[in-house]
């Protein structure tokens, strides 16, 4: 078969008709996954509340968006089995880092997972477990309104992860978000927002 | 090479007598791994029958190394920064003169990279020993610290000029004594082995740069001070110096020096690390060659545009 | 203290012989006159075998363009008119005399009396010149370019200053320092007539510090006959290599750069003629005598006795030896020329000629070069070279090939004085390289240019 | 006997990574670690299936539009690949990033379409994608175990030795250029190609 | 099925419109390129190495369609494709490409260390076009090797190598593809693309010495005198004596290897031919008289070098 | 002054080459020599500002239609036009530029460095310093980032240029040593991480 020549209604056409099998192709690619893509989030989600609270079977009663005292966003998860917050500091050494943070009924801290972070792998990354039970910086069980959470170089309590103070710090300083908006979101009912938020200091 | 080794010798002394053994250790080992992968390397990797070491200059990679090392450092790490210098920074490119960075200066921000920890924990001068050294805050550590918080009584914990000109402070071995790298300096600048314009133009730039901000916010150290301070004066006298990396006409240099001057304050005082010498000085590396393209010698009979 | 400009070094002077008198070399027995004893077309033998020669007779007449005629320097019969091996090293064509007795032509005027501007009388520009072109006459100074065609500017160009060059900014080498010391109202003369033929009122003579007796000689001399010789000046000038070069005097005398190739001193208004040039013109001019002789330095460290010859041109350099001592035992390396700019000869056969200023031999261990070792970047070349080049890199384009790199990096000003190969502390053959470079740009640009013109 | 052949080039002797030097990006960009050799493995499903297409189609298109419907090909793949990957290995999709609709522009995949698959017929250019994805795969896989293994001490995650020993750098971006550097100097030397 | 129709129109109108802008700039800006160029560049190797002489592969295309219109591809080749791509090349422009003989480099000089000694050192910059430049080597001829590898350098195959004991380059005819890089790049001319001959065989004078031939003989024991001997002895009238140098013309040359033997310098060599049994030593006798009887080579000078 | 400061962050601190890893093809082709490498800055510059511009047009459309997942192939589709005009338009006016960039005007389609930046200014998740992600702070960005690739590309040229005159040993030479030398460059620019971030803070941003 030889080569169509390159005139002006060939190329068209082909062109168009290439497009246009491939808009139909996709649409269609889209439709089938656009369901699991819903389901894996949605799962993705329930499996971090369930981490983050330490439990296998919360359900999501509310949902609600507030806004931290710098303006980003914070989305409060009420459950059955306690409240997970998911918050973000701009802040980390290599951008934003964004926590998932359970807390129990009196604020003390039940689980946390790190969602979304751009840190050094080897040094900030560590945030993942470094302040997990049992870990250097454990955190668990602490309770950010007794105490802001602040690495030891502040004069807090908590560990910071080796030679990566400013990622540690910007993690705590999520987790003290949440705990607000949390505290907040409880508060709710008294009528009060989420208490103002330090400025961040590196 | 040799006699900027000789240049080196008060610098040697003195972090002998700050930090002792691990001073002495730390230098040997540097010198001793740099001057056996130059030999181990050339032999049986490229297979080269001459032998480079008694050209002096992976000594002298090995010293200026150490130099930039604390001096608790381990052993093990050392001799992966020798590995780089020489390796990676050095005769990947061919050996003594073709390699476009400066080998110890690869060696040294490889280590700092890989081991941020071990790399920025500085034992305190006056301490001796080897292992089990007291670490704390470097003069650099406590500018940058006043920075970012924005309080300028952070300063107070300086130490003062004079103590950091003679070199009563914490830091890695070569760069506690300004005065001794003067000295050497000035040795180097007498026998012609360099000339003034690369450190001068360093310690100028910067010293404006850094009265500039200081003048403007008192959270800044005083320009003094921070020409005093950290590998500063090392760097501006031995590594930035190196002729090999180095533009090879003095208006090159000049230029080369003022923007190593503008980097190391950028770095140093906005940047994450808190000592921007290595850094300034490999960048301006990476320039060289294109200030060499650009930047030629007036030749005889030019006519001026 | 006046100097040039740009770079520039200082070699260890070693002027050995700056005491020595000038001495007659003996008349050889068998002299070599080759025909390519200056730059341009080769001159045309007119003699053939068995012809009867004296001193002074044409033995080979200008070529075609560029090009000056040879005379003999002894009297006796050709006894081949051949190819011979000379200093370059390759066979070239000669005339070779077997000397009988010492006859000269009648025309030249053997006495020592001093003839001044006053005795030639009212000779005519022109006629200096013709006297010159006629005498065979090269520059002196080492580029034996023809003087006579250095002496009639181009049109649209105009000669403000004779400069001297009287430098002599080689080591060793001391032809220039006795001559002007023994024949210092002959040189002044010389500048006179030049001064004449390119009617130039203002002449500079050039000398560096280290030959304080000729400066004051000269200058005394100028100061005392202020009248008979007016408008000459000496200018003395700080030691500094190659402050003998061209340019670089015309920029220590008068501050004026000379600028990048094809430009000629010429075009800064100056011309720089060496003062053995200017001796034989006055000789020339006024004696009537041709281009038989010169001044030649045979010296070197272990020398028995370093002199400063006069000898006849065609005399081979093993005489000249012999006469200074001998050769030594250490010897390494025999240059024709100083060390900074000479070249190595291949064979002590290789006779005298017109631009032959010094013999060095030069020990076995100070000839050694030292081993290369790989470059630095030290910039210490660029900043030896007198002519703001970038000796290093010109180098590493040349082995590259890269001529394109080396005609951008302006190789085509390259003086080869050699300073950057002096200053390098790898030992690196600089020069070799460039040199080849220069040739092959050189090559590259005169290929554009015909072509150029033939497109037209 | 043939096609094994066309295999074989694709792993040795044109190998995108350590020979024809395409696809650089993801190259130095995903191997952090030797896991993210699934990149590997995304961009030889996209090779495979557009050297087919392509392949089929390479008679319909006019010269002057062929690079831009090779494109429209390709890109159709990745964003039907993005969606699955999105859908099915969401962690996966996530660590890889803006590499994954990057593979559109990977020069390997318009290099074959023009040098290969618009040459050659459909299985062939099946071969071909197999042997060049395999042969990408396999340098992603060789250079992320490197740099993992120096960087961070481990290998697929799983712990060779203490992390405290790591070059971290090697898990940074310099370490991608370094790695890969001596990494090709080596494959060459012992190759021989 | 909204869903898809809308993408479908979107990507359409898309493409459509890229189409169309393309097709009008082609349109409006076509430049004319012949095509033939970018078909003779097809079946070339690529590998862009200049041994054509051309810059790269692409040029050596547009070299070879510009020739082509002249009417004729002689003296265009490439060295890495060899004969089946320039006759492909020729195919494509419809011509008959030049049946072009394989040939090969040959190093005309046979001065080794022994038959020539040194009478100098060179301690310049190691490169024989920096020799031939300043000077006339290191031995008393000024024809022959150099032995700096200006050769070597050049050959981008590798096909030439420097044997250290002779001071000679030799050259792999397995790997030399005949690119004449080494040739040009030699300052003396000394290497000469030659046929590669039948079953490769090739009788060579090796030799380049222009010089008389008592000249000659005081510089190097197996130099061409110039003697006539060989131009009697050859049937074929294959060898030709030209500025005291015999030259073998290799189309003439008939390869029976008689010079060889009649040549009282050794100078003519026979590559390639089986070992002959019982002339084997023959060849070698006048070479080492001839050395003998060579006169002494004493420099009067001592080793003379170039300075700095 | 964040405008200021994106120009910075985009060239030093998250140089395209060095700290993104996009746009190597052409970083580690087009480098041989200082003056092509000029060429494909201004080519890829060029490029860059536009496609960005129209991608992020696209973009405003495929979101009002909820037809995001055609992203890529409609971007890469209008780049590929982009391009492929730019080759032609460049043969007609310019000859000598074209002969420069030869055949890499091609690849500045299949440059990942067009398309990845088009993404992020598109979804607006590239480092804006505390600005909105909009238009004009997008075509900043992308200005930025084609001068740090120019940049990059510049120096990196120069030093190749510096290399080809070195005995680089055998084994290295060509890509290997041109890899470690961009891995010693990048490494080097690692000196400017989190200078943006200090500056932003020193300006209040
Ligand atoms: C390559 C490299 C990556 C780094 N990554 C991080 C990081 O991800 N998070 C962090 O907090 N610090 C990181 N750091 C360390 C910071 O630069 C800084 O030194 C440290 O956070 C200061 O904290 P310190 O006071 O605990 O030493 C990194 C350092 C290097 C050399
Ligand atoms: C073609 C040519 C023409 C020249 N014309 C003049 C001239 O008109 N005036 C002049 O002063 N020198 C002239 N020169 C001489 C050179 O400038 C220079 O003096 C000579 O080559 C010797 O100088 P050196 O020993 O410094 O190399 C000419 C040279 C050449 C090659
Ligand atoms: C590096 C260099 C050094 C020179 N040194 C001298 C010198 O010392 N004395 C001298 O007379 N000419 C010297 N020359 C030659 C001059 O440049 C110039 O050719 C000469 O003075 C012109 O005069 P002439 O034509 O009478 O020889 C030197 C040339 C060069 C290139
Ligand atoms: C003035 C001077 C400074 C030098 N500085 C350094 C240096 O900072 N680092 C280094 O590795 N070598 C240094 N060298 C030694 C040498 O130049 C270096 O090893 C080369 O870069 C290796 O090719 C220096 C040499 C001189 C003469
Ligand atoms: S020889 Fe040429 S390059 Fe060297 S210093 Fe002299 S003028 Fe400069
Ligand atoms: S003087 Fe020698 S070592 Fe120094 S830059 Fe020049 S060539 Fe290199
Ligand atoms: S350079 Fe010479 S030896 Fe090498 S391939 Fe070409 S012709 Fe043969
Ligand atoms: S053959 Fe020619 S180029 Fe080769 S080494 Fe001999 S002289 Fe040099
Ligand atoms: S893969 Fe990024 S430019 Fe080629």
């Amino acid at each position: 078969m030889k080569k169509l020549p390159s005139t002006l209604p060939n190329m068209l056409c082909v062109l168009t008709l290439i497009s246009v099998v491939a808009a139909g192709a996709l649409a269609y690619v889209n439709k089938l996954t656009t369901g699991p893509i819903e389901e894996n989030k949605a799962r993705t989600l329930a499996e971090g509340i369930n981490s983050v609270l330490g439990v296998n079977d919360a359900t999501v009663q509310e949902t609600a968006e507030v806004e931290d005292a710098n303006g980003n966003p914070v989305v409060i998860y009420s459950t059955d089995k306690g409240v997970a917050v998911q918050a973000i500091d701009p802040n980390g050494f290599g951008g934003t880092l964004k926590v998932l943070v359970g807390f129990a009924e009196e604020g003390t801290i039940k689980g946390y997972t790190v969602l979304e972070h751009a840190e050094t792998p080897g040094l900030g990354a560590k945030a993942g477990f470094w302040f997990q039970k049992g870990e250097k910086g454990d955190i668990i069980g602490k309770n950010p309104g007794e105490k802001e959470l602040t690495v030891s170089k502040d004069g807090g309590d908590v560990d910071a992860i080796t030679a990566s103070t400013i990622t540690s710090r910007a993690f705590l300083r999520a987790v003290n978000v949440a705990f607000h908006a949390y505290a907040g979101a409880s508060a709710t009912d008294a009528n009060s927002a989420a208490s103002p938020q330090q400025q961040p200091k590196n | 090479m040799y006699g900027v080794c000789i240049a080196l010798v008060p610098a040697l002394l003195a972090s002998l007598f700050f930090f002792g053994l691990g001073s002495a250790i730390v230098l040997a080992t540097s010198v001793a791994a740099c001057v056996f992968f130059e030999w181990a390397i050339t032999r049986f990797i490229l297979g080269r029958k001459q032998l480079t070491i008694c050209d002096g200059s992976a000594i002298l990679t090995g010293l200026l190394l150490g130099f930039n090392l604390p001096s608790n450092l381990p052993i093990w790490i050392i001799i992966i920064g020798a590995l780089a210098a020489i390796g990676i920074g050095k005769l990947t490119f061919g050996g003594l003169g073709q390699n476009p960075f400066n080998p110890a200066l690869v060696g040294r921000v490889f280590l700092l990279i890989s081991f941020p920890v071990q790399m920025t924990s500085w034992p305190v001068s006056g301490q001796l020993g080897y292992v089990d050294v007291q670490t704390a805050a470097t003069p650099l550590a406590i500018m940058k610290n006043a920075i970012k918080t924005g309080d300028a009584s952070l300063l107070n914990e300086l130490p003062s000029s004079l103590d950091m000109l003679v070199g009563q402070t914490g830091g890695s071995l070569g760069e506690v004594s300004a005065i001794c790298l003067l000295i050497g300096c000035c040795f180097m600048l007498w026998r012609k082995i360099i000339t003034w314009h690369i450190p001068v133009s360093i310690l100028a730039t910067v010293f404006v740069l850094a009265g500039l901000f200081h003048l403007i916010d008192p959270s800044y150290a005083n320009p003094v001070q921070v020409i005093l301070s950290g590998g500063l004066m090392l760097g501006a006298c031995f590594m930035a110096t190196d002729y090999v990396t180095s533009p090879m006409t003095a208006k090159g240099q000049l230029i080369y020096g003022c923007a190593i001057g503008v980097l190391t304050v950028l770095i140093r005082d906005f940047g994450s690390y808190p000592e921007g010498m290595s850094f300034a000085i490999l960048i301006m590396n990476g320039f060289t060659p294109l200030i060499n393209t650009y930047v030629k010698p007036k030749r005889f009979g030019e006519v001026k545009k | 203290m006046k100097t040039f400009h740009i770079g520039g070094v200082h070699p260890a002077e070693n002027k050995l012989s700056a005491a020595s008198p000038i001495r007659t070399a003996a008349i050889p027995k068998q002299a070599v006159f080759s025909m390519f004893q200056h730059i341009g077309a080769p001159a045309v033998p007119v003699v053939k075998k068995g012809d009867e020669v004296k001193v002074g007779t044409l033995l080979g007449e200008a070529g075609k363009g560029l090009s000056v005629p040879v005379f003999s320097s002894v009297s006796g019969k050709v006894s081949k008119v051949d190819a011979v091996l000379d200093s370059s090293g390759t066979r070239r064509m000669a005339v070779v005399v077997d000397v009988e007795g010492d006859e000269w032509l009648e025309t030249i005027d053997r006495s020592d009396k001093l003839v001044t501007m006053k005795d030639l009388g009212n000779i005519t520009s022109e006629e200096v010149v013709n006297r010159i072109k006629a005498a065979g006459i090269v520059g002196m100074g080492g580029a034996t370019f023809p003087t006579g065609v250095k002496l009639m500017p181009p049109p649209g160009t105009k000669a403000e200053a004779i400069i001297v060059n009287a430098v002599e900014c080689e080591p060793y080498l001391t032809a220039d320092h006795r001559l002007m010391l023994e024949k210092p109202e002959q040189i002044l003369v010389g500048i006179q007539l030049i001064k004449h033929a390119v009617n130039c009122p203002k002449a500079y003579i050039g000398i560096e510090m280290n030959k304080p007796d000729a400066i004051k000689l000269l200058s005394g001399l100028l100061k005392e006959k202020a009248a008979q010789y007016p408008g000459i000046e000496v200018v003395p000038l700080k030691v500094k290599y190659p402050q003998g070069g061209e340019k670089q005097l015309i920029d220590a005398v008068i501050g004026r750069q000379v600028p990048a190739p094809p430009a000629l001193p010429i075009n800064v208004g100056a011309i720089v003629q060496n003062v053995g040039t200017v001796y034989a013109i006055y000789e020339a001019v006024a004696k009537r005598k041709p281009l038989i002789e010169r001044i030649i330095t045979v010296t070197g460290k272990s020398v028995a006795q370093p002199s400063n010859f006069l000898a006849r041109i065609g005399t081979p350099m093993q005489q000249l030896i012999d006469e200074a001592g001998g050769l030594p035992e250490d010897t390494g390396k025999i240059i024709g020329g100083g060390p900074m700019m000479g070249r190595a000869l291949m064979s002590l056969e290789v006779p005298v000629t017109k631009g032959s200023s010094g013999l060095l031999l030069m020990t076995e261990k100070e000839s050694r070069r030292g081993e290369a070792s790989p470059c630095i970047r030290c910039a210490k070349c660029v900043g030896a070279c007198p002519m703001g080049l970038e000796p290093y890199l010109l180098a590493a384009q040349a082995r590259q090939k890269d001529w394109d790199g080396c005609e951008r990096n302006d190789v085509t000003s390259c003086i080869e004085c050699g300073s950057c190969a002096f200053t390098c502390p790898s030992n690196r053959p600089l020069l070799d390289n460039i040199r080849v470079a220069k040739q092959t740009v050189m090559g590259i640009i005169k290929a554009r240019h015909m072509e150029a013109i033939s497109k037209k | 006997m043939k096609y094994l052949k066309i295999l074989w080039n694709g792993i040795l002797k044109e190998n995108p990574t350590f020979v024809l030097l395409l696809g650089m990006c993801p190259t130095l960009g995903t191997t952090s670690s030797a896991i993210n050799m699934s990149m590997g493995l995304a961009t030889m499903a996209v090779l495979i299936f557009s050297n087919l297409i392509i392949s089929c189609i390479k008679n319909l298109i006019p010269d002057q539009v062929r690079i831009p419907s090779y494109i429209v090909v390709i890109a159709s793949l990745v964003t039907a690949l993005q969606m699955f990957m999105q859908a099915y290995t969401p962690e996966m999709y996530k660590t890889l990033g803006l590499f994954i609709p990057l593979i559109v522009v990977n020069c390997i995949i318009l290099g074959r379409a023009e040098a290969f698959a618009a040459k050659n017929g459909p299985v062939e250019s099946i071969f071909d994608g197999i042997g060049i994805g395999f042969g990408f795969t396999f340098a992603l896989t060789l250079l992320g175990g490197i740099r993992e293994l120096l960087g961070t001490g481990k290998l697929f995650g799983a712990t060779i030795y203490s992390e405290n020993y790591g070059m971290l750098l090697f898990v940074l971006a310099p370490g991608a250029f370094i790695a890969l550097g001596y990494l090709i100097a080596i494959v060459k030397k012992t190759a021989k190609i | 099925m909204n869903v898809i129709l809308i993408a479908v129109i979107v990507l359409g109108a898309i493409g459509l419109v890229s189409a169309l802008v393309l097709f009008l700039a082609a349109k409006k800006f076509a430049v004319h390129e012949d095509e033939r160029i970018g078909k003779v560049a097809e079946v070339l190797p690529q590998a862009n190495c200049g041994g054509c002489g051309f810059p790269g592969c692409s040029g050596f295309a547009g070299a070879c369609v510009k020739a082509a219109d002249k009417g004729s591809l002689e003296g265009l080749l490439c060295p890495v494709g060899g004969q089946p791509v320039m006759e492909q090349v020729a195919a494509i422009l419809g011509m008959q490409a030049e049946a072009s003989a394989p040939k090969v480099a040959v190093v005309r000089c046979n001065g080794t260390c022994e038959s020539r000694p040194r009478i100098a050192e060179f301690d310049g910059a190691q490169s024989c076009k920096v020799q031939q430049m300043l000077g006339t080597g290191e031995t008393a001829c000024a024809y022959g090797c150099l032995g700096c590898g200006d050769c070597v350098a050049a050959c981008q195959f590798d096909a030439i190598r420097m044997n250290t004991e002779t001071g000679l380059p030799e050259v792999d005819e397995e790997k030399c593809t005949a690119c004449g890089a080494c040739s040009k790049a030699c300052p003396r001319g000394i290497i000469e693309i030659r046929l590669k001959g039948l079953k490769n065989r090739r009788v060579v004078v090796l030799c380049n010495n222009k010089d008389k031939g008592a000249q000659t003989r005081k510089a190097c024991s197996v130099g061409c005198i110039a003697c006539q001997k060989c131009v009697k002895v050859c049937k074929f009238e294959a060898i030709t004596v030209d500025a005291n140098l015999a030259y073998i013309d290799a189309d003439k040359c008939k390869l029976c290897r008689k010079c060889e033997d009649e040549c009282p310098q050794n100078a003519i060599h026979a590559f390639n031919f089986p070992p002959r049994k019982p002339k084997v030593e023959a060849p070698a006798t006048p070479a080492e008289k001839s050395a003998a009887t060579a006169e002494p080579v004493t420099p009067n000078v001592e080793p003379a070098k170039d300075q700095k | 002054m964040a405008y200021l400061l994106i120009f910075f962050s985009a060239i030093f601190v998250n140089n395209i080459v060095f700290s993104q890893f996009l746009g190597i093809c052409p970083f580690l082709g087009v480098s041989k020599k200082v003056d092509t490498a000029l060429g494909m800055s201004a080519a890829v510059a060029f490029v860059l500002t536009i496609a960005t511009i129209v991608t992020y047009l696209i973009q405003i459309l495929l979101i009002k239609y909820n037809l995001v997942y055609l992203q890529t192939i409609a971007f890469i589709l209008v780049i590929a036009a982009l391009v492929q005009m730019v080759e032609i338009v460049l043969k007609k006016v310019s000859p000598a530029l074209y002969q420069a960039l030869g055949v890499f005007l091609p690849l500045i389609t299949t440059n990942c460095c067009i398309l990845g930046v088009a993404i992020l200014v598109a979804q607006g998740t590239y480092n804006a310093q505390g600005l909105e992600p909009n238009l004009l702070s997008g075509v900043v960005y992308a200005v930025s980032t084609a001068l740090g690739f120019g940049l990059a590309l510049t120096i990196f040229a120069a030093i190749r240029e510096q290399l080809a005159m070195m005995d680089v040993p055998k084994g290295m030479q060509g890509m290997p040593i041109a890899l470690v030398t961009a891995g010693l460059l990048a490494m080097a620019f690692m000196g400017f991480g989190g200078v943006d971030n200090g500056l932003a803070k020193v300006f209040e941003l």
